[in-house]
């Protein structure tokens, strides 16, 4: 019981420390890749301003809009952390550093990471705003197709190492990391797209399109609500990233360094891309959106699976 | 056809460029209607320039499209020298064409960085669209003082000469500004998301674009080869070789693009003006008495069109009338129509493409 | 078809890379803002901040009430008994309502009212910002970051 | 074809109703008004309402559209003269879209009605507002025309 409890608290100092980090990196990147400094006044290059961004939003007022359906508003903000925190469960960060090498990793991080859409779609519901509502309509839509081809993508994974465990698959790498095969390079490049699209990263953040929603789902949320959203969104982005280098990059394998630091190093080199990709790309529209999901990314990933497998069972 | 869902878009919302309201009425995430609410930004500029002598309006000026206040300040002073008879020099009608001209560049990059920032490339194309900008600000500084209301035409001629190595600073400018647009091209023009957002929405036609009296880079993205610089030259724009861009269908993406190459042919303007400016003296004293009878009705090539101003004299010190046609105003008037059938995003995408300056709009 | 398709997707994918080659490459260099508080860009020569006064210069013409177009200044005078010497009673400044167009720098005679070099300002009180007393010398003193 | 033939053609189309003033500017009766405009739209090619407004005269209230051609590079000028108990005139945005929103701000500034408008709402003051800001008899509490330092004297 206790080493669960202390793993689980770990797990959430982790997300505050990470988050954090990730927030600020996330305005670094984007103030050099414009030609700006970013934050510079708080702390050695601006460090600390994640936390005085926190002790801000801490002290905010928490407003509650009128004619918001109450439950469902005050909810959606555990519901779009939870799922978070649950995902920690299996991520592999050394051979050692895993609360619980589950035989079914990889199904469980799937699922439970994409149960988030709940959340998201209770707060533009119940938020008692159009712009979350559309925000929360978009999202739902977005999320569940993508989900497909990303589960394409993870089952070619699943193919190729044969386990469904998170450690299994990092094993089954040990003779060099699965993207370096030409069939598991598409999947990757069709998993980082999908993935990229369930976290709501730019160019598929439509559900909170600021330039046309305002700001989506979390409008109308204020203080510490508004920054649960915001510690999830990261988290997320590094839960996707972790999930990319366990299963393409092998995961926490790697010389010299011990394994977690290969682990964060290579997730935080993904997370990095997709904070290039963020400051670099326009958004696309929804239609588009949805058939490029429908019409390219399942097409492709079908038929990676189809003659990959085929040459496999040969 | 289910419910439909009215939405509030503005006054206060990221992407209207200003106070503009737009009351839209949406069947699922399609726009089937469209009202447009103004007047946020109503200063009622019109009716203080009936109360202030012509120089004390030239400040005033700078406030309509705020973005472009050189180009205001031009036209307006060109309609008062023409309704009073006022001589100009030659050495500051070139300035005056250069000024503008980098006016021009300025306003068109804002609305690049601004059209690329409504189709949600967040910041990046802004904030190297406003580093350029930045440079002619920093020039504009040096010249009149200020960095957004310049107030520098005056009536009969300018405020005061260009600082001693202005010239080096705009010849400077535009070697790096051909690199940059260059750079413009690959982050956004030809960019896939880019092209599927902004390609074949909002199309406005020949014909709509000339009823709805568009006037400006719109006009000429909807295929009309019309800019008043070439077609009734003011100023010197005689003497200089410039191409009209003119797009295709006018559609978004033409409309951005005409603007891209603009850009380009203002560089060449100035690099002919900068290599043919005049010696003499283009200050003109503010404390000059000007009164006169009659009324003019003079246009001007601004930024998002054709900027005309109406004045009516009585021999007064000030203007009886003083009617400003403003080219954002008849521009966002094809909006409701451009934007009917469309989705929530493409009419983002359409607003932005219009480049509107609500400061002109309301007046 | 099909190949059409697929170079579709792939020209798509390039043109999406070359914009990454540009943030990129901006990645790279340096950034062209200050790092404002700490570092403070020095104000052009014709800048056109607060207005400001030399009040020994002034010469009591009234140009500048009068060129001015949004009424931001207030000047009083009275003569004294031998009728010829005037002194100013009252010169205030309303930054409230003055728009730094700069006319009244341009039209005074004598280059006793001019704009001066101070861009930072802020008052904690509103009655300070509308009555700015432009005959005393210590007009600016209580302004933050003021540099008169 | 130059600019004084434009305007002899509209003369002898028109006779009696037409009366030439300043440069390019032609006042015509209100009565007129579509009659003159659809000629002008349809057989002259003036296919740009390029502005419509107003002047207030204080015992007359002018409405001034300028109108242009593409083709001739010329910008005809044409006045309505209204009395100020009559403010009435037709609209003509039926042939130009851009007369809509011109013609609302000539009637939220001033006050002249439009007749057969489509949408004849205020465009930029408030819709409950019954004073017509542009007139030259406007006058409010809160409206100080210009202010005047106390010291000015002349």
């Amino acid at each position: 019981m206790i080493p669960m409890l202390l793993s689980g608290l770990a797990a959430i100092g982790f997300i505050a420390f990470s988050a954090m980090f990730l927030i600020w990196l996330e305005r670094k990147i984007s103030a050099w890749i414009q030609n700006r400094m970013g934050p510079m006044m708080t702390g050695f290059h601006g460090t600390l301003q994640p936390i005085a961004d926190t002790i801000k939003l801490l002290l905010k007022e928490d407003i509650v809009p009128k004619g918001v359906d109450f439950l469902s508003w005050w909810l959606a903000p555990f519901f779009v952390t939870v799922p978070v925190v649950m995902a920690f469960l299996v991520i592999p960060f050394s051979p050692k550093w895993i609360a619980l090498d589950l035989n079914v990793g990889v199904v469980y991080i799937c699922s439970v990471t994409s149960l988030c859409v709940l959340g998201i779609f209770m707060a533009g519901w119940g938020s008692n705003n159009k712009y979350s509502l559309l925000g929360g309509m978009r999202s739902a839509a977005q999320i569940i197709s993508y989900e497909v081809p990303l589960l394409l993508s993870v089952l070619l994974v699943v193919m190729e190492a044969g386990t469904l465990s998170m450690q299994g698959i990092i094993h089954a790498q040990s003779h060099g990391w699965f993207i370096l095969k030409p069939h598991l390079t598409l999947a990757f490049l069709i998993y980082f797209i999908s993935a990229t699209a369930e976290v709501n990263r730019v160019p598929f953040d439509i559900p909170e399109a600021e330039s046309e929603l305002v700001a989506g789902y979390h409008t109308e949320y204020s203080g510490m609500k508004f920054a649960m959203f915001f510690v999830a969104e990261y988290t997320n982005m590094f839960i996707i990233s972790a999930i990319a280098t366990t299963l393409f990059l092998g995961g926490w394998q790697g010389p010299w360094l011990p394994g977690v630091v290969w682990f964060l190093l290579k997730s935080y080199g993904v997370i990095v891309l997709l904070m290039w990709m963020r400051w670099t790309l326009p958004r696309v529209r929804m239609d588009q959106m949805m058939s490029f999901a429908w019409k390219v990314l399942t097409p492709i990933a079908l038929l990676n699976i189809l003659i990959s497998g085929w040459f496999m069972v040969k | 056809m289910g419910d439909l869902v009215t939405i509030n878009m503005g006054p206060q919302h990221p992407s209207t460029h200003g106070v503009l309201y737009l009351e839209l009425q949406l069947d699922g995430e399609v726009v089937v209607g469209c009202k447009t609410h103004l007047g946020y930004l109503h200063r009622s500029i019109e009716k203080i320039a009936e109360n202030r002598t012509y120089t004390q309006f030239i400040p005033f000026t700078d406030r309509l499209d705020y973005l472009a206040s050189m180009n205001n300040n031009l036209g307006y002073c060109l309609a008062v020298e023409k309704l009073l008879n006022v001589a100009v020099t030659p050495r500051a009608q070139y300035l005056r064409v250069i000024i503008a001209e980098l006016n021009r560049v300025v306003s068109h990059l804002v609305a690049i960085g601004t059209f690329a920032q409504d189709l949600g490339a967040y910041a990046t194309p802004l904030f190297y669209a406003f580093s350029d900008r930045e440079k002619i600000v920093e020039l504009f500084d040096s010249i009149c003082g200020s960095r957004l209301t310049y107030n520098y035409m005056r009536i009969g001629g300018v405020s005061g000469d260009i600082p001693a190595g202005t010239e080096q600073v705009i010849k400077d400018f535009i070697k790096y500004e051909r690199k940059q647009l260059i750079e413009y091209n690959e982050l956004l023009t030809y960019n896939a998301i880019f092209l599927a957002r902004s390609k074949n929405i909002g199309i406005l036609s020949k014909e709509a674009a000339i009823n709805y009296s568009v006037t400006g880079p719109i006009l000429r993205a909807s295929g009309v080869k019309w800019d008043l610089r070439k077609e009734e030259p003011y100023l010197v724009y005689d003497q200089f070789n410039f191409d009209i861009p003119v797009g295709t269908v006018g559609d978004s993406w033409d409309r951005f693009k005409v603007k891209l190459d603009e850009i380009e042919q203002s560089l060449r303007i100035i690099e002919q003006a900068i290599g043919a400016i005049p010696e003499g003296n283009p200050v003109s004293k503010v404390n000059r008495v000007f009164r006169g009878t009659g009324e003019i009705y003079l246009r001007t090539e601004n930024p998002r069109g054709e900027l005309g101003f109406y004045l009516v004299a009585e021999g007064g010190f000030n203007p009886t009338r003083c009617k400003i046609r403003s080219p954002s105003f008849s521009n966002l008037s094809a909006l409701e129509e451009l934007i009917k059938g469309l989705n929530i995003s493409d009419a983002v995408c359409v607003l932005g493409s219009l480049d509107i300056v609500m400061g002109e709009i309301d007046r | 078809m099909l190949f059409i398709y697929i170079k579709r997707i792939f020209i798509g994918f390039y043109s999406l890379l070359k914009g990454f080659k540009v943030t990129f490459k901006n990645l790279l260099k340096k950034p062209v803002t200050l790092n404002y508080p700490v570092v403070k860009q020095p104000m052009k020569e014709r800048f056109r901040g607060m207005v400001d006064l030399y009040p020994d210069k002034c010469v009591i013409c009234y140009q500048c009430i009068k060129i001015c177009p949004t009424a931001a200044l207030d000047l009083g005078h009275k003569t004294l008994e031998d009728n010829k010497t005037k002194n100013i009673t009252k010169f205030t400044f309303n930054a409230e309502l003055c728009c730094f167009c700069g006319l009244c720098d341009e039209i005074c005679p004598t280059e006793a009212i001019f704009l001066n070099q101070m861009y930072e300002v802020s008052y904690f009180d509103h009655k300070d910002l509308i009555k700015i007393d432009l005959m005393s010398p210590e007009k600016y003193k209580n302004v933050d970051g003021g540099t008169s | 074809m130059q600019n004084s033939e434009i305007l002899s053609l509209i003369k002898n189309k028109f006779p009696e109703l037409l009366a030439e003033e300043t440069p390019h500017g032609l006042v015509i009766p209100k009565t007129n008004l579509l009659d003159v405009a659809r000629f002008l739209k349809t057989e002259l090619g003036f296919e740009n309402c390029h502005c419509v407004t107003a002047v207030d005269r204080k015992d007359r209230i002018e409405v001034v559209y300028h109108f242009y051609s593409f083709t001739y590079h010329f910008m005809l000028t044409l006045k309505i003269i209204l009395s100020m108990n009559d403010l009435t005139v037709e609209s003509v945005a039926s042939l130009w879209r851009s007369a809509d929103w011109l013609e609302r701000e000539v009637y939220d500034l001033f006050g002249v009605r439009f007749l057969n408008h489509p949408d004849l709402r205020r465009i930029m003051n408030p819709d409950e507002w019954t004073d017509y800001p542009l007139r030259k008899d406007f006058k409010r509490e809160d409206f100080i025309p210009r202010p005047v330092s106390p010291g000015l004297k002349g």
